[in-house]
């Protein structure tokens, strides 16, 4: 039964990617892709990826249409130009070697699920059994992120802090854009169920936000999908009650400091457990015993990732905004 | 004379130079000629001070970088046939820079600091070329003689200067990547490349690959200019007359044709190339080259360039000689290098005080000048009579040499192209010759004029009086040449 | 522990936490003085760890403790500590020789922002030199491409723009080809951790998806590395992008991917592969080629002093693909050579570029023209840089041109090919140096030609001097005293060879 | 069937081609961005699919009582920082779009060619 639904949902995928590619207008691609975020987010649930599927929804549903339908606010909706026909047939080339190159891969691989693959004998299987005795926490996705390859996470971080800085450099500093162009728009205040509806529900998703923060270690979650979560909340307030009154929230040199402070809280705590005579990132030195302090260094470390997420989603979406009257 | 510097840091002296030129332009020009001078004279001192030693057998080598390269040092070393291309580019610098002094001046000339500057650079890159100790080293100061006579040859900066300059400049890098680098690379893949007596490719290379590696290196050291590869020589005639004098007569082309005898001696070995089949072209090569380049300067009319085409089919007689392969013409070879270098420096500044006198570079407008310039005219007669090789001058010494080793081995082609030679040499330099003393004088740009300045005629007279000496004293560099070749056979 | 020890770690992180303290700066100049210090940290660091690993030995750092393959581990090589000399040695001294046109250039407020994505771009290009973890190579790529991505769409040209987007879109193909390469090799082995990866791809008989993964990784990092004909992205990139940051990137950023593009096909894939060797070599040979040859005509056609440099790297980077194409141990040692050789030179030639612009604002040959007269320094340093360019010899890129022509004469007829081709370039290389040569000393300055547009204050143009005379004098050091680079070429060849990390 | 085994590879190899196509073909510069993440998502959905385990639940010991089989952790923590990568590089991209809309007036790489040219 769940394979069929697992069918179900991916033959929708593909339909949808299809109509997303075809569509000529901009608006309605946008809207499919956040539609196409919410059913891969579906079928990564049913792969056993839980936090996975809540940051593709959180991402790409959330995050990555908001940001679209921001840009697009600001250019034609419309696609007026078809590619030249020799550029689309050596397109259909190019794509057609690498399928082939796919396709000649596909024979010889591990058939799917098969626990007697090889990803599945060799090193996964060590996390498995140590998470426990390391760290004592029931996820262990979390674990692996946050310790075991908690440099990787480290690098997120920093490519987030960069995508943060890198749109702000681009798009220039909200606070003045806004100064230049004259933005009449203050938010949906005219409309009185909206916000009503929206003053209502955002204190649950900061509410929602910190519990995912802060449940990582349990269940499916983490600073990530917080930050994620937190920042919504507030683009949602600005979206309602305007940008200035978000801005008024949490100004811009606030978040600043939030994005760098977050980098800079993950950062510090490998550098403190260096000066602690372990190794950058060995949180077992952080506390008298190996499982107390790679507790704390996880639960530091998110925090760090949370922070820094919502401030570059916040400033980002701000930067957005600033430009095109949203 | 006794060596008072060690032998490795002799480049360096012009270098040292350089400095002090910059530092003496900053003061006045008289400061900065003075520091010329005496550097030329220092460098001319240091080398002439090995004279002795190395007459007497001794040799010197030191390795500089143990390894450039994997297994390449950067080396120099002094042994007879260096030694004596060191001391003629030494000596004649003094001249030249006399000379120099003359004709910037009387010229007034822009950029005189850069000329002299650029000047030491081109001598010190040639004395490098004189001690390389390996072929790489050998390239290495090849090439920097190249960029370093590139602002030299362009120094006017106009625009027909700068085309000719970057013909100069396009043959000389190209012929020097194309063909020289890969020879050297090659050598140095296959043997450690150092250069030693009696060669060290013997038993290493055979057959067609001797002949292929041989022409890599004649037409890759494109400062020889043999053909195809001479079209640079006449273009970089738009160069200051010094600059000529010492491209022809000191530094590049005798650095050229002075890096092939080294190789054919150093690195093949005369009797490793004689006992070959492959190599016999280069001969022939160099009998082509003199017989057109005398029939062009039959041709020309620009006195500057007559002799461009002269020096090519002088320069070849060199690489003739040196392809003979027998000993007597091994030691023309190194004559005729000493011989022309002082003849035809003659003919350059004579030209050069013609133009700075009289204002006049065509060969018709020399009509009658040995009346105005009697020194002149007399340093330039000398200089032509040299060049054909009638006695008693230096070249006369060195084709003497050339003859008899051709007839060593019965080398009629030698024989023969020599023979014409001298008759085509004669056919363009005596009708000047005769004009200068004999013609009806032809009004030129400047009317009423005499000698050139001073300083221009007391180097003219001094090679003159060279190349006449050269033809009694030229023991010296026999016995230099024959302890070459007793090391090589 | 000794922080000694902590050495493979500080190499990423010292300048991976500066570039966050950059953003609080307020003022420009203070930005700037922490990418300098930073970026000055991290070349003492590498200088420091080179000298750890010239006698063959290895840096080892298990990051949070986790043994490989569990965790992350950090190695510093002969290879990788000349990738870290070079990377921060470009960013210390553009940044040093950028300050005015950094000014010139960049809206001062935006500086901070601007100098914070110069330091992630540097740690992440430090970052993935030093990492042995085939992923973490993926997350510290995406860092420094997303950081380059920003710090030259600060080009003040709106074309710069343009050139972004292209770069992003194809550096994002290329970073998502070698994630599917990963995850086909990590499909089949179940590691990621290099050196695992060559040890358990012993024991996969199935190669096929092996084979594909070997492709998709190589094709993606080939991408990335600006490789003929996928460099489309590389010139308008480097050509648009602030002098500062062509300065920076040019000398170091394709270096990297290639540099990761040779560790995956020599020690992962070549000791596991049935003729993995031979695919490399006739796939890339033929394109080195045609990318030396190409390169090299564009840019003795151009008309414009960076564009002309960066289409000579497409060429210099066919160089070092071609010595690496070669699979022999010369010819690797050729091609890591010429990684450093051409960092100084091209790394050189964007100087110039920079300080040509200080003075008559664009680098166009029309406003070029004459710069010798008037700064007669700028205009030798060309020269000296030229030569490299060219592979006169006394200069550093004589050596790597020397090391190609001996290793390609090992290879028989085909050598006689490659040769050719390489004196062909050669050839073109003088054309397009002395193009510049003789429009520096001969041209005459263009009447009432933009000067001095912008007050250059002292200190500044002095530490550009005296950066631009310490890079020019470097390209000689290292063509008359190579043995550093080489020792450390050849022993990053040997290792690459002898297919252990 | 080996086929049907793979389908999940498929439906891979299906997106990539599409988001792949849409990169290289499309000459719309928004168009192109959600060609790239398209062609980003197809590569997460492969890691996650390998890591899928028979009778596996998600690696949250404690969940459910069978705690015995776990699926592969490790591919969905890459997962997750891949995509974190993928959206920051959307946002980036997007951003430049913005400025070159602004720069331009169009956002068809054609016309921007076209204005290029002209100048």
């Amino acid at each position: 039964m769940i394979e069929l639904f697992n069918v179900f949902l991916m033959s929708m995928l593909i339909i949808t990617a299809l109509a997303m590619v075809s569509s000529r207008h901009l608006f309605v691609t946008v809207m499919l892709s956040g539609f196409f975020s919410l059913l891969i987010a579906a079928i990564f649930l049913l792969l056993d990826a839980a936090d996975v599927a809540l940051t593709e929804a959180a991402v790409g549903a959330g995050i990555s249409t908001v940001l679209f339908l921001g840009a697009l606010a600001l250019m034609d909706v419309e696609e007026t130009v078809r590619g030249e026909k020799w550029i689309r047939i050596f397109s259909l080339f190019v794509v057609a070697v690498t399928t082939l190159a796919l396709v000649y891969a596909a024979f010889e691989q591990p058939a799917f699920g098969d626990p007697n693959a090889p990803i599945h004998q060799h090193v996964a299987p060590w996390y498995i059994q140590h998470v426990p005795i390391h760290m004592d926490i029931p996820n262990i996705v979390t674990g692996i992120l946050g310790s075991y390859r908690g440099y990787d996470t480290l690098g997120e971080v920093f490519v987030v802090f960069t995508a943060g800085i890198g749109v702000l450099s681009i798009l220039g500093d909200p606070v003045k854009n806004r100064r230049q162009r004259v933005v009449k728009k203050a938010g949906l205040r005219h409309y009185l169920i909206p916000r009503l509806v929206g003053r209502t529900l955002i204190p649950f998703i900061v509410l929602f936000g910190l519990y995912v923060q802060f449940h990582g270690e349990y269940s499916p979650g983490g600073g990530f999908q917080a930050g994620a979560i937190i920042a919504a909340a507030i683009i949602l307030f600005a979206i309602l009650e305007g940008e200035d009154q978000a801005l008024k929230i949490i100004p811009m040199r606030g978040l600043y400091f939030l994005m760098a402070s977050g980098a800079l809280l993950y950062a510090g705590v490998g550098v403190a457990t260096m000066l602690m005579g372990g190794r950058f990132l060995e949180y077992g030195v952080l506390a008298d015993t190996m499982v107390a302090g790679q507790q704390w260094g996880i639960l530091l470390i998110e925090a760090g990732v949370g922070m820094t997420v919502t401030g570059v989603l916040l400033t980002i979406f701000h930067a957005f905004a600033a430009r095109s009257n949203l | 004379m006794e060596p008072w510097i060690p032998f490795q840091y002799i480049p360096l002296i012009p270098l040292v130079g350089v400095v002090a030129i910059l530092l003496g332009a900053r003061v006045n020009d008289n400061v900065r000629e003075a520091a010329t001078l005496i550097t030329a004279l220092m460098t001319a001192l240091a080398v002439w001070g090995f004279a002795p030693a190395v007459m007497e057998g001794q040799r010197f080598s030191v390795t500089l970088l143990d390894e450039v390269l994997p297994g390449i040092p950067l080396a120099l070393q002094l042994e007879p046939l260096g030694a004596m291309f060191a001391i003629l580019a030494g000596s004649l610098w003094v001249v030249n820079s006399v000379y120099s002094i003359g004709y910037m001046r009387g010229n007034k000339e822009k950029n005189q600091t850069r000329f002299y500057v650029f000047f030491a650079v081109s001598i010190a890159a040639a004395l490098g070329i004189a001690f390389a100790g390996n072929a790489f080293t050998l390239f290495l100061f090849y090439e920097c003689l190249t960029l370093s006579t590139y602002p030299l040859v362009s120094h006017k900066g106009d625009e027909k200067t700068i085309k000719s300059a970057r013909i100069y400049l396009g043959v000389l890098i190209s012929t020097s990547i194309c063909l020289f680098l890969p020879a050297v690379i090659w050598v140095h893949s296959v043997s450690d490349g150092a250069f030693a007596a009696g060669g060290i490719l013997s038993g290493v290379l055979s057959g067609p690959e001797v002949g292929l590696l041989l022409g890599l290196f004649v037409f890759g050291i494109g400062k020889a200019a043999v053909m195809p590869v001479h079209r640079w020589l006449p273009a970089a005639m738009v160069a200051p007359t010094p600059v000529s004098a010492l491209l022809h007569a000191v530094a590049v082309v005798k650095a050229g044709v002075f890096s092939i005898t080294k190789v054919v001696i150093y690195l093949f070995g005369v009797d490793f190339l004689f006992a070959q089949s492959t190599v016999g072209w280069m001969l022939y090569i160099a009998a082509f080259t003199i017989i057109v380049s005398s029939l062009v300067a039959i041709q020309q009319t620009n006195l500057k360039r007559m002799l461009a085409y002269s020096t090519i089919g002088q320069l070849s007689y060199v690489v003739l000689a040196v392809s003979v392969l027998t000993p007597l013409a091994e030691v023309g070879a190194t004559l005729h290098m000493v011989a022309h270098a002082f003849g035809k420096i003659t003919l350059f500044f004579a030209a050069g005080a013609i133009y700075v006198a009289a204002k006049k570079t065509e060969l018709y407008q020399l009509a009658g000048i040995g009346r105005r310039m009697p020194w002149t005219a007399a340093a330039f007669t000398i200089g032509a009579i040299s060049m054909i090789g009638v006695p008693p001058t230096g070249g006369f010494v060195s084709k003497w040499y050339i003859l008899a080793g051709a007839f060593q081995s019965d080398n009629f082609v030698a024989i023969a192209t020599l023979i014409v030679s001298t008759g085509l040499t004669a056919t363009y330099f005596l009708p000047v010759v005769y004009s200068m003393w004999f013609g009806k004088e032809i009004e030129g740009p400047v009317a009423n004029h005499g000698e050139a300045p001073m300083a221009m005629v007391i180097a003219l007279t001094t090679t003159a009086a060279l190349t006449l000496l050269f033809f009694f004293l030229h023991g010296p560099v026999k016995v230099m040449e024959q302890q070459v070749l007793l090391g090589a056979l | 522990m000794n922080m000694i020890d902590h050495l493979p770690a500080l190499q990423v992180i010292v300048p991976l936490i500066s570039a966050p303290f950059c953003i609080l700066m307020r003022n420009h100049m203070l930005a700037w003085a922490v990418a300098v210090v930073a970026s000055g940290a991290a070349f003492s660091l590498a200088i420091l760890s080179m000298g750890f690993v010239s006698d063959g030995a290895t840096l080892t750092y298990a990051m949070g403790g986790w043994e490989a393959p569990y965790g992350i581990a950090l190695e510093i090589d002969a290879f990788s500590a000349l990738l870290t000399v070079i990377i921060s040695g470009a960013s210390l001294l553009a940044l040093l020789a950028g300050a005015a046109s950094a000014r010139q250039q960049l809206v001062d407020e935006k500086q901070p922002l601007f100098f914070s994505a110069w330091l992630l771009a540097l740690a992440g290009l430090l970052g993935i030199t030093i990492t042995a973890d085939a992923f973490n190579i993926f997350v510290f790529m995406e860092i420094s491409s997303l950081a380059s991505y920003v710090i030259i769409a600060a080009g003040p040209h709106r074309k710069a723009l343009g050139a972004v987007f292209k770069y992003l879109v194809m550096g994002t193909i290329g970073a998502t080809f070698y994630l599917i390469g990963v995850g086909l090799i990590y499909m089949m082995t179940g590691t990621l951790n290099l050196e695992d990866i060559a040890l358990r791809l012993n024991d996969v008989s199935d190669q096929r998806p092996i084979f594909v993964a070997a492709g998709f990784i190589t094709i993606g990092l080939a991408l990335k590395a600006a490789v003929f004909p996928l460099h489309v992205w590389m010139p308008n990139a480097y050509n648009y992008a602030p002098h500062i940051v062509s300065a920076f990137i040019a000398a170091c950023a394709t270096k990297v991917s290639l540099y990761v593009m040779m560790r995956f096909d020599f020690m992962v894939f070549q000791p596991n592969l049935v003729g993995h060797e031979f695919q490399f070599s006739y796939f890339f040979m033929p394109l080195a080629l045609i990318a030396i040859l190409s390169g090299a005509v564009v840019a003795a056609l151009s008309r414009d002093l960076k564009r002309l440099l960066a289409w000579s790297s497409v060429s210099q980077i066919g160089y070092i693909v071609l010595g690496a194409s070669l699979t022999t141990e010369a010819g690797l040692t050729s091609a890591i050579a010429h990684m450093f050789n051409h960092a100084l030179a091209k790394g050189g030639g964007f100087l110039i570029a920079m300080g040509a612009a200080l003075y008559y604002t664009t680098t166009r040959f029309s406003n070029l023209a004459g710069l010798g007269k008037e700064h007669p320094w700028i205009a030798a340093a060309f020269v000296v840089i030229g030569c490299s360019l060219i592979g006169v010899p006394g200069t550093a890129g004589f050596i790597s041109k020397w090391l190609l022509v001996s290793a390609a004469l090992e290879q028989g007829a085909l050598g006689v090919l490659i040769i050719s081709v390489v004196v062909l370039s050669s050839l073109l290389a003088v054309v397009y140096v002395w193009k510049v040569v003789e429009l520096f000393y001969f041209a005459p300055r263009p009447e009432g030609g933009s000067s001095d547009v912008m007050q250059v204050r002292k200190p500044e143009m002095l530490l550009y001097m005296l950066v631009l005379g310490l890079v020019a004098g470097a390209n000689i050091w290292f063509g008359i005293m190579p043995g550093e680079p080489l020792a450390l070429a050849g022993q990053a060849a040997q290792a690459l060879l002898g297919g252990s990390l | 069937m080996v086929w049907l085994d793979l389908y999940h590879y498929w439906v891979f190899a299906i997106l990539l081609m599409i988001g792949y196509f849409s990169v290289i073909a499309k000459r719309n510069l928004v168009k192109k961005l959600i060609g790239l993440s398209l062609f980003q998502s197809a590569v997460f959905l492969l890691y996650i699919t390998m890591g899928k385990v028979d009778g596996g639940t998600a690696p949250i010991i404690g969940m459910t009582d069978k705690t015995d089989i776990f699926s592969n952790p490790l591919p969905q923590v890459l997962i997750l920082t891949a995509i974190v990568v993928g959206i920051s590089t959307t946002a980036l991209g997007l951003s430049i779009v913005v400025r070159i809309k602004e720069a331009y007036g169009s956002i068809e790489e054609d016309v921007i060619h076209q204005k290029d040219q002209v100048e």
